[in-house]
C-alpha cells in the first residue's frame, strides 16, 4: 500500500520544480509550462488529500483548479503572442522598460 | 463665542478663495477686514474675560466622532487669553505690513494667512486633545507654503526642514495622546480625548514620564529648547515678513503654550521631575542664543537665535514652576510675539527698500531714517528688556520665579539678561550708527504713513504693557493658581515676617 | 497745607521733565532751534522750585533733626501672586537733598547747554533726552520701592547711552555709548540679584518695609544682599571692576559729561546705598568691602589721571577717584559725610567739565592738552571758574572739597581706630596729594605757558554758558559750610535724623585728633600742588619712564579686559555660529534626512525591472514566513 | 502492489518535470510537460480518482499542451531564449532557495500525511462528482463559467490587431 | 434523477446585477455605433447602483453549502467594491476615447473584477475565495496590458500575470494543505479543527502560504516589487481601479480569514502580520522618497497604505476591524482621486505621468490643483482631511488593542506618515511655485533626481477636462472632505464590522 506521505513528496518535488522552471528559464513559454507543473502538482495534493478523506471535495476542487488553469494558459499566450508582435522576441529579461 | 472666533478666518479664507486673483486690491481689503473682525471679538472676549475665576471660561462642548471619543470641546482660560490676543493683535499687522512686500499670488498669500489664524486660534482654544493635535498639525501646511511659495533664494529646504522636524516630533505626541486615551478607558472607563476629563486620571510614575517625554518632544521642537532649534534660524530667513512675524510671534507660543496647558493638568508628578532638566536646556538656550545671534551677519538670522534666547527666558519661567515664574512667562510670551514681531516688520522695511538682509550692506541708517530709527531703537530696547518697556515686566517675574526656585537658574538668566544687550546693541549700531555706508542709500526712505500704522500699536503695547501690566497680570492670576494648585506646590509660603 | 503741597508737589516734580521730554521728543523737529533749548531749562527749572518748595514744606512738617518719612502710593503696578508692587514715591531727608542736587545742577547745565548746543541742527532730540535723563534721575531718587528705583536705575542708564551717542555718526561715540549700557547692564545684574534677594527674604520691595525687615534677615542673607546691590552699584559709580565705561563716555556732549557724568547718575550707587543704609551698616563686613574698594579705586583713578592727555578724561579719572572717596566714606559708616562729598562734588566737578567744555567750544572741539595751553589770557572767566573748581578738588580750604573731603578723612580714621584698618585712611591721604598733582597739571598745562597752536584764535564762551559756570563757582567756593563743623553743619544734620541712627554708636568710640587731621589733608594738598606746580611749570609734562607709560595705559586694564573677555567672547560666538550649530547640530538633521534619502534611493534598486528576480522575492519571502511560521506555531 | 505502478509513474513524472526546466527547445519541454501530465494521470487512477484521470488526460494533455505546441510553432523558431544571459547568479540563488522550499514544504507535507482508509463505493466516480458539482459546489461551477468567459473576452481583446498608431 | 437544489438566488443578488451588467455591456458593444458609447457606460453605472441598492437592503445569511456568507463585513466590502467599479469605470471613457482604447470590453472587464471582489469579501469557503481571486487578478492582467500598441502597458501586463499565476499557485498549494489538514476547505470547518488542537503544522504552512497569496495581490512587502513597474505600464484608469479594488477584495477577505476565523490563534499570527505590516509600512515610505513618475509614487504610496490597513488587521481587535474598512472607505476615495488628476492631463499623445509635467498647473486648472493638493494632503495623513482620521483610527485601535507591539507599530506609523508628507506635498509644491509649459525650469527642486529644465517630450501638457473626470474628482474629494469634517456616517457604516467580532 503506497503511504500518502510518497503522494504528496511527489507533489512536492513536482512543485518545486516548477518554481526553479520559473526562476530559472528566460523564455515565457517555458515558464508558463512550469506554472503549469506547479498546478499540477498542487492537484496532485487535492486528490491525493480527498483519497485520505474519502470527501470528494478534493477531486472537486481539481476540476475547477483545471478550469482556472486553462483560462491562464489563454490569457498567456495570448500576451505572449501580443508581445511577440511587437518585440519580436519572448525573452522575459528583454522586458525590462519598468523600473526604478 | 470661540468657535466664532476660529470660524472667521477660516470663513474668510474660504471667501477671498473665491474672489478672482486679478483684484488684489479687494483681497487684501478682505483679509484685513476678516482678521480686524476676529481683533474685536478677541476684544470683546478679553473685556468680558472674568478674572476671577480659574475654571475654562466659554467653553462648548459638542461630541465630534463619538465612535473614536473625539469631541470638539473649546474653552479659554487666563492661560490662552493672552496669546489669542495677541493672535487677534499680531495677524492684521503681519498682513497690513505685507501689502507692500508680497506681489505675486496675493490671493494664495491671503488664503494662507487666514487660514494659518484660524488654526492659530483653534490650538490655543482646543481643550480635545485630538481637536488640539489637528489645529496643531494644521497650522503647519499653510505656515509651510508661506515659506515655500513666498521665501526666500533656499526657501523648500527651508520649508521642508520646518515641516517635517515639527511634524515627526509632533507625531510622537499623537501616540502619547492615543496612549492617553487607552488609559482614559481603562482607568476612568471613558472613552474620551477631554483634556479636563483625562487630567482627573492618576497616572503611575514611570507611563507619566514616557508620556510626559512625548509631549514635552513635540512641545520642545516648536518652542525652540536647545539643540532643536536648527529649523528656526533657516524658516526665518527664508520665511517672507509676515510669514516670519506669524512664525516668531505665535507659532513659536504654541510650544511654551503646550508645556503650561497640558504639563500641570496631565502630568502633576513628570513635570516637576523633569523641570531641572528643562530649566538647564533654557539656560543653555538663553546663553547659547545670545552668544550665537552675536557672530550672525544675517539681521533675520541674528532675531531667530534671539527668539531661542528669548523663549530660553519663558522655558525657564514655566521651569520654575513659581507664580512669579509662570505668570512671567505668560506675560514674556505675548511681550516677545510683539517685540520680536516688530523687529521682523523692521527687517521687513529695510528688506523691502533693499532687499538685502546682511547687516554690512547697511551702516549709519539713522541719519537717512530719522522716524526710523526712533522706530527700531523702541522696539530694541523692549527686545533688550529695558525696564518701562514690556519685556522687563516679563523678565523681572520670570527671574524672580526661577530665583526662589533656586539662585543659581537666576544667576545664569540674569547673564542672558547682560548678553542681550550686547548683541542687540550691537547689531542696532552696526545698522543705524557710524559714517552713511548701507549700500543703496538712494532707497533708503522713511518709513510711509502705512508703515508707521503697523507700528504705532505695538510700540503704544510695549509701552502700555511696560508701565501698566496689570490688565494681563491679573487676568493670568487665578489661572496659574490653578495651575499651580494642581502640581499641589504650595504657592510660595508665606514669609512669617511681613510687617506691614 | 505742608503735607499736601509735599504729596501733591513731589510727583508734580517728576511731572514737569517728563512733560519736556514728550513736548521735544514730539514736537521738536517743527520748534526753532532755539526754543526747544529754552523750554527744556524752563522745564528743569520749574522741578527744581518744586523741589525747594516741597523742601520747605518738608522743614515746616518736620522737626529739625527727627527724620520723617512720607510715602506717597501713586497706584497698583505689578501683580503677582503674592508679589504685590505698588508705584509709590517716598519723600525724606536723602531723596530731598538728591532732588535738589539733582534739579539745581541740572537746571544749571540746562542752561549751558543752550549756549553749547547752539550751532547744532536740530538740538531738540538732545533736549529730549536730557529732560529724560532729569526725569529718570527723579524717579531713582524718589523712588518708594526696589522695582521703581530700579526702573529709574536703567532709564538713566539708558538716557547716558543716548547721550553719549548723541552724535551717532562718529563711530567712536556710538561704540562707547553701548560699551557704557553693557557694562551698566552687568552692574544692573547683579542689582536685579539682590532685589530677588530681598524680595524672597521679606516679600516686600517696598523701602520703608525693607528697612524695618533688615534686622529679620540672617547675617549671610544680609551680608549678600548688601555686596550684589555694592555690585550693582560699581556697575553705576563706575567703580574697580566696572569702571572702564566712564573714561570712553567722555565721546557724548560735554554738558552730558558734566550732568550725567559728574554730579548725578554716576553718583547714584552712592545713593543706592544711602537708601538702603539700614542694610549695609548691619552688615559690616560688606561695608569693609566697600570702604576698600572705594579707597583702591580712588588710587587708581587718581594715579591714571597724572598721564592722561585728554582734559576731560582727567577729570573723568578724577570723578571716579572722587567717588572711590564717597564709597570710603559710606564703608567707614559715616553716609552722611559721603552724601556732604557726594553734593559738594557735584558743584565742583560739573564747574570743571562745564570749563572744559567751553574750552572746547572755543578751541573747536581740541581738547587734548598738548594742543591747549596759554588759555588764562583769551579766556579769563572759563579759566577763572577751572581753577576755583580745581582748588576745591585739591581740598585747600576754604573750597568745598575741603570740607567734604577732610569730614571722610576723618571718619576713616576713626574708623581705623575703631578696626585697626587703616588703610582706606592711608590710601585716602595719598590720593588726595596725587589729586593736587594731577589738577595742577591740568591747570597748568591747559592755560598756562605759550599756546601750542597759536593759529587758533580762541574766543569767550557766551554768557548763557558762563552764567551757569558762576553759579557754580559760588556754590563751589560756599559749598563747604553746608557740612562744615563751624557752621553748625546743616546739612550733615539734616540727613543725621534719617542716616545718623547707628552712627551715635559709633560716636562714643574713641574720638580721633581732629585738629591733627585737619592739618594733615591741607598739608597733603599744599603738596600736591608744590609738586605739580614744579613738574609742570611751562607747561612741561615729563613722562615718568615705565611707570608713566603703565599708568597712561590705564593699568592695562582695558587691553586685559579686551583679550581676556571681547576677544575670546567673539571667537566662541563665531565657533558656536558656524562649526558648532550649523556643522554639528544642523549636520545631524540634514544628515538624518539624507540618510532617508539614500535609503530610498537603496529600496529603490530593488525594483530591477526583471521579472524573474520578483519571482525570486517572492519565493524569498514565502521561504521566510513559513520558516518563521512553522516554528512559532 | 501498487508500487508496481507508482514507481514508474512517480519517476516519469519527476523526469518529464526536469524535461520542461532543462529542455533547450521549446517542443521538447512541452513535451515532457505531456509526460508528465500523462504519469500524474496513472496516479489519480491509484488514487481512486478516475474521473479527474481522464479529465486530466483530456483536457491538459489535450487541449493545453496542444495549444503550446501551437503557440510554438506561430513563434518559430525564435521563441527560444536571447544570446546574452541577463541574471548570471539568478540560478544558483534560485536552486538554494528552492531546496529550502522544498524541505519545508516536505516538513508540511509529511505533518499532513496519514494512512489512506478503504475507498469507499463508487469513489471517484463521475456520477459522484457531477452529484457534488451541481449540490455543494454550485457557486463555484457558476465562477468557473465566468473565469472561461473573460478567457474568450481576452483572448478577442489581445489577439485583436492594435489599430491605434503602433508606439515603439 | 438528481433534485436540483433550491438556489438562493436573492442572497448573491448584487454580484448577479453586476455579472448581468457585464454581460449586457458585451452584447450591446457589438451594436452599438462608436459614438454611442457614452451608453454603455450609463449602463454599467446603472447595474452598479441597482447592485450597490440591492446590496444594502438584503439581509444577512449563509448559502451555497454556506460557502457564500452575506453578513456586515460582506455589505461594507461589497459597497466599497462597488464604489471602486463606479469609480473605475466613470473614470476611463474620456481617456479610453482619446487614445482609442474605447471599447465595450474594457467596462466588462472592470465589472468582472469587481464581482470577482465582491465575492472575495463574501466567501466563506477557500475554493470560493480562490475562484473569486482568480476572477478578480485575470481581468486585471488584462486591462494592465489594455494599452494597445503601447509597449509598457504590455510589459506591465506580462508581469503582473506571471508573478500573479506564481503567486496564486502558492495560495492554491496552500488551501490544499489546509484541506489535508482540516478535511474541508469551508472557514467554518477550518476554524473549528484549528479550535480543537492548533498542532498541525501542515494547517500552518497552509495558513502561511495563504498569507504569501493575498499579501502578493495586496502589495505587501517582500512581495510587492511588481506594483510599481505594473502601475507605471498599465494605463491611468486601469491603475487607478486595480490599486482601489483589490486592496479592498484582499483586505476584507485578510479581515474574515484572520481575525473572523483565526481569532481565536491571534497569538500566532498577530505578530507575523505586524512585522510584515512594519517592513511594507518602511519600504514603501521610503522608496516613493526618490521618485520622479507620477504613477510609480502612487505605487510605492498605495504599498504603504497596504502596510497601514495591515496594522488594522494585525492588531484583530473589533475596532481594529472597523478602522480597516474606514480606511478602505477614504483610500478608495484619496487613491482614485489621486489617479483621476492624471487622466485628464496629456502630453504629446502620451500620460503626462512625470512629476514635473505638473509644473505651473495651479495657474492653468486651479481647481483640479486644490484637488490634488487635497488628495495629497489627506494620503499623508495631515489633519483636516480623511486621510488623519482614518490613520487616527488604525493607529488608536493598535495602540489600544497591540499592546506593547501596537504601540511600536502606531510609532512606526506615524514616524513613515511624516516621510510621507516629503513626497506627497512635493506634487502640490510643483504645481504652486512651478512655472508653466514645456521647458519646465522648476527651480530648487534639488532633491529626488528632478531634472530640472528638462522640456517634457512632445510638447506642453494639454489639459482635457472632461465631465466624468471632474465627477469623479467632486465625488471622491467630497468623501476625503467629509471623512475629515464629519467622519460620522463613514465610521457608523464600517462599525458592522467591529459589530461582527465583538
Amino acid at each position: 500500500m503506497v503511504p500518502s506521505f510518497a503522494y504528496l513528496a511527489l507533489s512536492a518535488a513536482l512543485f518545486t520544480l516548477g518554481a526553479m522552471g520559473v526562476l530559472v528559464r528566460r523564455s515565457a513559454l517555458i515558464i508558463f509550462m512550469s506554472v503549469e507543473l506547479m498546478l499540477n502538482s498542487v492537484n496532485l495534493a487535492f486528490v491525493t488529500f480527498a483519497r485520505m478523506h474519502q470527501s470528494i471535495e478534493g477531486q472537486v476542487v481539481v476540476f475547477f483548479v483545471l478550469v482556472v488553469t486553462a483560462v491562464e494558459v489563454v490569457v498567456g499566450l495570448a500576451l505572449i503572442v501580443d508581445i511577440f508582435r511587437s518585440r519580436e522576441s519572448v525573452d522575459v529579461d528583454d522586458v525590462d522598460l519598468l523600473r526604478g | 463665542m470661540l468657535s466664532v472666533l476660529i470660524a472667521l478666518p477660516l470663513a474668510g479664507a474660504l471667501l477671498v478663495a473665491l474672489i478672482p486673483r486679478e483684484r488684489e486690491e479687494t483681497i487684501r481689503r478682505v483679509g484685513l477686514a476678516v482678521s480686524l473682525g476676529a481683533l474685536v471679538v478677541a476684544a470683546w472676549l478679553f473685556r468680558a474675560f472674568d478674572p476671577a475665576s480659574g475654571e475654562m471660561q466659554f467653553a462648548v462642548r459638542v461630541p465630534w466622532i463619538p465612535a473614536l471619543g473625539i469631541g470638539y470641546a473649546v474653552g479659554v482660560d487666563g492661560i490662552s487669553l493672552l496669546l489669542v490676543g495677541l493672535t487677534a493683535v499680531i495677524f492684521p499687522l503681519a498682513l497690513l505690513g505685507s501689502w507692500g512686500s508680497i506681489t505675486e499670488q496675493v490671493k494664495w498669500f491671503t488664503v494662507a494667512m487666514l487660514s494659518l489664524e484660524g488654526a492659530v486660534f483653534g490650538t490655543f482654544l482646543a481643550l480635545d486633545l485630538i481637536l488640539f493635535y489637528v489645529f496643531w498639525e494644521a497650522v503647519l501646511i499653510p505656515m509651510a507654503f508661506l515659506i515655500a511659495l513666498w521665501g526666500g533664494p533656499a526657501r523648500r529646504y527651508a520649508a521642508i526642514k520646518f515641516f517635517l522636524y515639527t511634524m515627526a516630533a509632533s507625531v510622537v505626541m499623537l501616540v502619547a495622546i492615543l496612549a492617553l486615551h487607552v488609559l482614559g478607558r481603562r482607568l476612568l472607563g471613558e472613552r474620551t480625548f477631554d483634556l479636563e476629563v483625562l487630567a482627573t486620571m492618576v497616572l503611575p510614575p514611570g507611563v507619566q514620564a514616557w508620556l510626559f517625554a512625548a509631549f514635552a518632544l513635540a512641545f520642545a521642537v516648536k518652542v525652540p529648547v536647545w539643540p532643536l532649534h536648527t529649523w528656526l534660524p533657516d524658516a526665518h530667513t527664508e520665511a517672507p515678513t509676515a510669514g516670519s512675524v506669524i512664525l516668531a510671534a505665535l507659532l513659536l507660543k504654541m510650544g511654551t503654550y503646550g508645556f503650561v496647558r497640558f504639563g500641570p493638568m496631565l502630568f502633576p508628578e513628570a513635570l516637576p521631575a523633569s523641570a531641572p532638566l528643562l530649566a538647564a536646556l533654557a539656560i543653555v538656550g538663553i546663553l547659547y542664543g545670545a552668544v550665537v545671534s552675536w557672530a550672525q551677519t544675517d539681521l533675520k538670522r541674528l532675531i531667530a537665535f534671539s527668539s531661542v534666547s528669548h523663549l530660553g527666558f519663558v522655558m525657564l519661567g514655566i521651569a520654575s514652576l513659581t507664580e512669579q515664574g509662570l505668570q512671567g512667562s505668560l506675560i514674556q510670551m505675548v511681550n516677545h510675539g510683539i517685540s520680536t514681531g516688530a523687529l521682523f516688520l523692521i527687517v521687513g522695511v529695510l528688506y523691502d527698500r533693499t532687499h538685502s538682509r546682511q547687516i554690512a550692506d547697511y551702516g549709519g541708517v539713522a541719519a537717512l531714517m530719522p522716524r526710523f530709527a526712533v522706530i527700531f531703537t523702541i522696539v530694541m530696547l523692549s527686545s533688550v528688556a529695558l525696564p518701562g518697556t514690556n519685556g522687563f515686566v516679563g523678565e523681572f517675574l520670570i527671574l524672580l520665579g526661577a530665583f526662589q526656585t533656586s539662585t543659581w537658574w537666576a544667576v545664569l538668566g540674569v547673564g542672558g539678561v547682560i548678553l542681550s544687550a550686547v548683541y542687540l546693541l550691537w547689531a542696532y549700531q552696526q545698522v543705524m550708527h557710524g559714517p552713511q555706508a548701507a549700500r543703496h542709500p538712494e532707497r533708503l526712505v522713511e518709513v510711509t504713513r502705512r508703515e508707521v500704522l503697523v507700528f504705532a500699536p505695538l510700540v503704544a503695547l510695549i509701552f502700555l504693557i511696560g508701565v501698566y501690566p496689570k490688565p494681563l497680570l491679573d487676568r493670568s492670576e487665578a489661572a496659574v493658581q490653578a495651575v499651580l494648585n494642581r502640581l499641589d506646590r504650595p504657592a510660595m509660603a508665606e514669609p512669617l515676617r511681613r510687617p506691614r | 497745607m505742608n503735607d499736601v503741597v509735599i504729596r501733591v508737589g513731589w510727583p508734580l516734580m517728576l511731572v514737569w521733565p517728563l512733560v519736556g521730554w514728550l513736548a521735544n521728543g514730539l514736537l521738536g523737529g517743527r520748534l526753532p532751534r532755539t526754543a526747544s533749548g529754552i523750554i527744556a531749562s524752563g522745564v528743569a527749572g520749574a522741578s527744581f522750585a518744586t523741589a525747594l518748595l516741597v523742601a520747605s514744606a518738608y522743614r515746616g512738617v518736620a522737626a529739625a533733626d527727627a527724620a520723617v518719612s512720607f510715602p506717597i502710593p501713586l497706584f497698583d503696578w505689578l501683580g503677582a501672586g503674592r508679589l504685590t508692587v505698588e508705584a509709590s514715591l517716598l519723600v525724606d531727608p536723602l531723596a530731598l537733598v538728591m532732588a535738589l542736587v539733582v534739579g539745581g545742577v541740572g537746571f544749571l547745565i540746562h542752561v549751558y547747554s543752550i549756549g553749547y548746543m547752539a550751532d547744532d541742527p536740530h538740538p531738540s532730540r538732545y533736549f529730549a533726552y536730557l529732560n529724560l535723563f532729569v526725569f529718570a534721575m527723579l524717579l531713582l531718587v524718589s523712588a518708594g520701592n526696589l522695582l521703581l528705583l530700579f526702573v529709574g536705575w536703567e532709564l538713566v542708564g539708558l538716557c547716558s547711552y543716548l547721550l553719549i551717542g548723541y552724535w551717532f555718526d562718529r563711530p567712536a561715540a556710538a561704540a562707547a555709548g553701548r560699551k557704557a549700557f553693557v557694562v551698566n547692564r552687568i552692574g544692573d545684574a547683579a542689582f536685579l540679584l539682590g532685589v530677588f534677594l530681598l524680595f524672597v527674604a521679606l516679600g516686600t520691595l517696598d523701602i520703608l518695609e525693607i528697612r524695618e525687615g533688615v534686622a529679620t534677615l540672617s547675617g549671610a542673607e544680609r551680608r549678600l544682599a548688601a555686596l550684589l546691590l555694592f555690585a550693582g552699584a560699581t556697575g553705576k559709580s563706575a567703580q574697580l571692576p566696572l569702571h572702564i565705561w566712564l573714561p570712553d563716555a567722555m565721546e557724548g556732549p560735554t554738558p552730558v559729561s558734566a550732568l550725567i557724568h559728574a554730579a548725578t547718575m554716576v553718583t547714584a550707587g552712592v545713593f543706592v546705598i544711602a537708601r538702603l543704609d539700614r542694610l549695609f551698616l548691619t552688615a559690616p563686613e560688606a561695608l569693609v568691602v566697600v570702604a576698600m574698594v572705594g579707597a583702591l579705586t580712588a588710587f587708581f583713578a587718581a594715579t591714571v589721571a597724572l598721564r592722561q592727555h585728554d582734559l576731560k578724561r582727567v577729570l573723568a579719572y578724577s570723578t571716579i577717584s572722587q567717588l572711590g572717596y564717597m564709597f570710603v566714606g559710606m564703608g567707614v559708616a559715616a553716609p552722611s559725610a559721603a552724601i556732604f562729598h557726594l553734593v559738594s562734588h557735584a558743584f565742583f566737578k560739573a564747574l570743571l567739565f562745564l570749563a572744559a567744555g567751553s574750552v572746547m567750544h572755543a578751541m573747536h572741539e581740541v581738547i587734548d592738552m598738548r594742543r591747549l595751553g596759554g588759555l588764562a589770557r583769551p579766556l579769563r572767566q572759563t579759566a577763572g571758574g577751572f581753577v576755583i573748581g580745581a582748588l576745591a578738588l585739591a581740598g585747600v580750604p576754604p573750597f568745598a572739597g575741603f570740607f567734604s573731603k577732610d569730614l571722610i578723612l576723618e571718619h576713616a580714621f576713626a574708623f581705623g581706630l575703631r578696626t585697626g584698618n587703616y588703610l582706606p585712611y592711608a590710601l585716602g591721604l595719598v590720593t588726595a596729594a596725587v589729586t593736587a598733582v594731577y589738577i595742577t597739571r591740568a591747570v597748568l598745562l591747559t592755560f598756562s605757558g605759550p599756546p601750542a597752536e597759536p593759529g587758533a584764535r580762541p574766543h569767550e564762551a557766551p554768557p548763557v554758558m558762563l552764567w551757569p559756570m558762576a553759579a557754580l563757582a559760588v556754590l563751589s567756593v560756599t559749598g563747604g559750610l553746608l557740612g562744615a563743623s563751624v557752621a553748625g553743619a546743616p546739612l550733615l544734620r539734616f540727613l543725621d535724623g534719617l542716616l545718623g541712627l547707628v552712627e551715635s554708636g559709633a560716636e562714643a568710640a574713641p574720638h580721633p585728633p581732629a585738629g591733627l587731621l585737619l592739618g594733615l589733608s591741607v598739608a597733603a594738598a599744599l603738596a600736591g600742588m608744590l609738586v605739580g606746580w614744579r613738574a609742570h611749570r611751562g607747561r612741561r609734562d615729563p613722562v615718568l619712564g615705565r611707570v608713566g607709560v603703565f599708568l597712561e595705559q590705564r593699568w592695562y586694564i582695558d587691553a586685559l579686559y579686551d583679550r581676556a573677555i571681547v576677544a575670546p567672547g567673539h571667537t566662541l560666538a563665531r565657533w558656536l555660529a558656524g562649526p558648532f550649530d550649523l556643522g554639528v547640530i544642523d549636520g545631524a538633521v540634514n544628515l538624518v534626512g539624507r540618510g532617508l534619502g539614500a535609503l530610498g534611493g537603496q529600496a529603490r534598486r530593488l525594483q530591477t525591472g526583471y521579472a524573474r528576480q520578483y519571482a525570486l522575492g517572492v519565493l524569498i519571502g514565502t521561504v521566510l514566513i513559513l520558516g518563521y511560521w512553522m516554528l512559532r506555531w | 502492489m501498487e508500487w508496481v505502478v507508482f514507481i514508474p509513474a512517480a519517476a516519469l513524472a519527476l523526469a518529464g518535470g526536469v524535461g520542461v526546466v532543462v529542455a533547450r527547445q521549446p517542443v521538447h519541454s512541452a513535451i515532457a510537460l505531456l509526460v508528465v501530465l500523462v504519469a500524474l494521470a496513472v496516479t489519480y487512477l491509484l488514487l481512486a480518482a478516475q474521473f479527474i484521470a481522464a479529465l486530466q488526460v483530456i483536457i491538459y494533455a489535450g487541449a493545453i499542451v496542444v495549444l503550446f505546441l501551437f503557440v510554438i510553432m506561430l513563434l518559430h523558431a525564435r521563441s527560444g531564449e536571447g544570446p546574452v544571459p541577463k541574471l548570471p547568479r539568478q540560478p544558483v540563488a534560485a536552486a538554494i532557495v528552492a531546496a529550502l522550499y522544498l524541505a519545508v514544504l516536505l516538513v508540511a507535507v509529511l505533518d499532513a500525511s496519514a494512512p489512506f482508509p478503504p475507498p469507499p463505493e463508487g469513489f471517484g466516480e463521475a456520477r459522484q462528482i457531477g452529484a457534488a458539482l451541481f449540490a455543494g459546489f454550485l457557486l463555484p461551477f457558476q465562477l468557473a463559467a465566468i473565469i472561461l468567459l473573460v478567457g474568450i473576452v481576452t483572448a478577442v481583446i489581445l489577439g485583436r490587431r492594435p489599430e491605434g498608431e503602433e508606439e515603439r | 434523477m438528481i433534485a436540483p437544489p433550491p438556489v438562493p438566488i436573492l442572497l448573491i443578488a448584487p454580484e448577479v446585477a453586476v455579472l448581468a451588467t457585464a454581460m449586457v455591456v458585451l452584447v450591446a458593444d457589438l451594436w452599438l455605433r462608436p459614438e454611442r458609447r457614452d451608453l454603455l457606460v450609463g449602463g454599467s453605472v446603472l447595474g452598479v447602483v441597482l447592485a450597490a441598492l440591492l446590496g444594502v437592503t438584503l439581509p444577512d445569511g449563509v448559502g451555497f453549502a454556506d460557502r457564500y456568507v452575506r453578513d456586515g463585513l460582506t455589505r461594507v466590502g461589497q459597497t466599497l467594491a462597488l464604489a471602486a467599479i463606479a469609480l473605475g469605470i466613470l473614470v476611463a471613457p474620456e481617456y479610453l476615447r482619446r487614445l482609442r482604447m474605447e471599447r465595450g470590453e474594457y467596462y466588462a472587464l472592470v465589472l468582472i473584477a469587481g464581482a470577482g471582489a465582491m465575492l472575495m469579501a463574501a466567501s466563506g469557503d477557500l475554493l470560493l475565495l480562490f475562484l473569486a481571486l482568480e476572477t478578480l487578478s485575470i481581468p486585471l492582467y488584462v486591462l494592465a496590458a489594455s494599452r494597445r500598441g503601447s509597449v509598457r502597458s504590455q510589459e506591465a501586463g506580462m508581469k503582473y500575470f506571471l508573478l500573479g499565476t506564481f503567486a496564486s499557485a502558492f495560495f492554491l498549494y496552500g488551501i490544499a494543505l489546509l484541506y489535508g489538514a482540516a478535511g474541508t476547505t469551508r472557514l467554518a470547518g477550518l476554524a473549528d479543527f484549528l479550535a480543537r488542537g492548533p498542532s498541525s503544522l501542515a494547517a500552518a504552512a497552509g495558513v502561511g502560504l495563504l498569507v504569501i497569496g493575498l499579501g502578493f495581490k495586496a502589495a505587501l512587502v517582500p512581495f510587492h516589487t511588481w506594483a510599481p513597474d505594473v502601475y507605471e505600464g498599465a494605463p491611468f484608469p486601469a491603475a487607478a481601479f486595480m490599486s482601489v479594488v483589490a486592496k479592498i477584495a484582499v483586505f476584507a477577505a485578510l479581515v474574515r480569514v484572520f481575525p473572523l476565523t483565526l481569532g481565536a490563534l491571534a497569538g500566532q499570527w498577530t505578530v507575523l502580520l505586524g512585522v510584515l505590516a512594519a517592513v511594507t509600512m518602511i519600504v514603501g515610505n521610503l522608496a516613493a522618497l526618490a521618485q520622479t513618475n507620477y504613477k510609480r509614487l502612487l505605487a510605492y504610496s498605495s504599498i504603504a497604505h497596504a502596510g497601514y490597513l495591515l496594522v488594522g488587521v494585525a492588531t484583530a481587535t473589533p475596532d481594529a476591524a472597523s478602522a480597516v474598512m474606514t480606511y478602505l472607505a477614504v483610500y478608495a476615495a484619496m487613491g482614485t482621486g489621486a489617479f483621476a488628476v492624471a487622466v485628464a492631463l496629456e502630453r504629446g499623445g502620451q500620460e503626462a505621468d512625470r512629476i514635473e509635467d505638473y509644473a505651473g498647473l495651479a495657474e492653468r486648472a486651479p481647481l483640479l490643483a486644490a484637488a490634488t493638493a487635497l488628495f495629497m494632503i489627506s494620503l499623508a495623513g495631515l489633519p483636516p482631511t480623511g486621510g488623519f482620521i482614518a490613520k487616527l483610527g488604525i493607529f488608536a485601535a493598535a495602540v489600544e488593542g497591540g499592546g506593547r507591539g501596537g504601540l511600536v507599530l502606531a510609532l512606526i506609523g506615524v514616524l513613515t506618515s511624516v516621510t510621507s508628507v516629503y513626497y506627497y506635498l512635493r506634487v502640490p509644491y510643483v504645481m504652486y511655485a512651478g512655472q508653466p509649459g514645456p521647458a519646465v525650469a522648476s527651480g530648487g527642486i534639488s532633491s529626488g533626481g528632478i531634472s530640472s529644465g528638462v522640456g517634457g517630450p512632445g510638447g506642453a501638457v494639454r489639459l482635457h477636462p472632461s465631465p466624468m473626470v471632474n465627477l469623479v474628482l467632486l465625488l471622491t474629494a467630497a468623501v476625503v472632505l467629509q471623512m475629515g469634517f464629519l467622519p460620522r456616517t463613514i465610521i457608523a457604516f464600517a462599525q458592522q464590522v467591529g459589530a461582527l467580532l465583538r
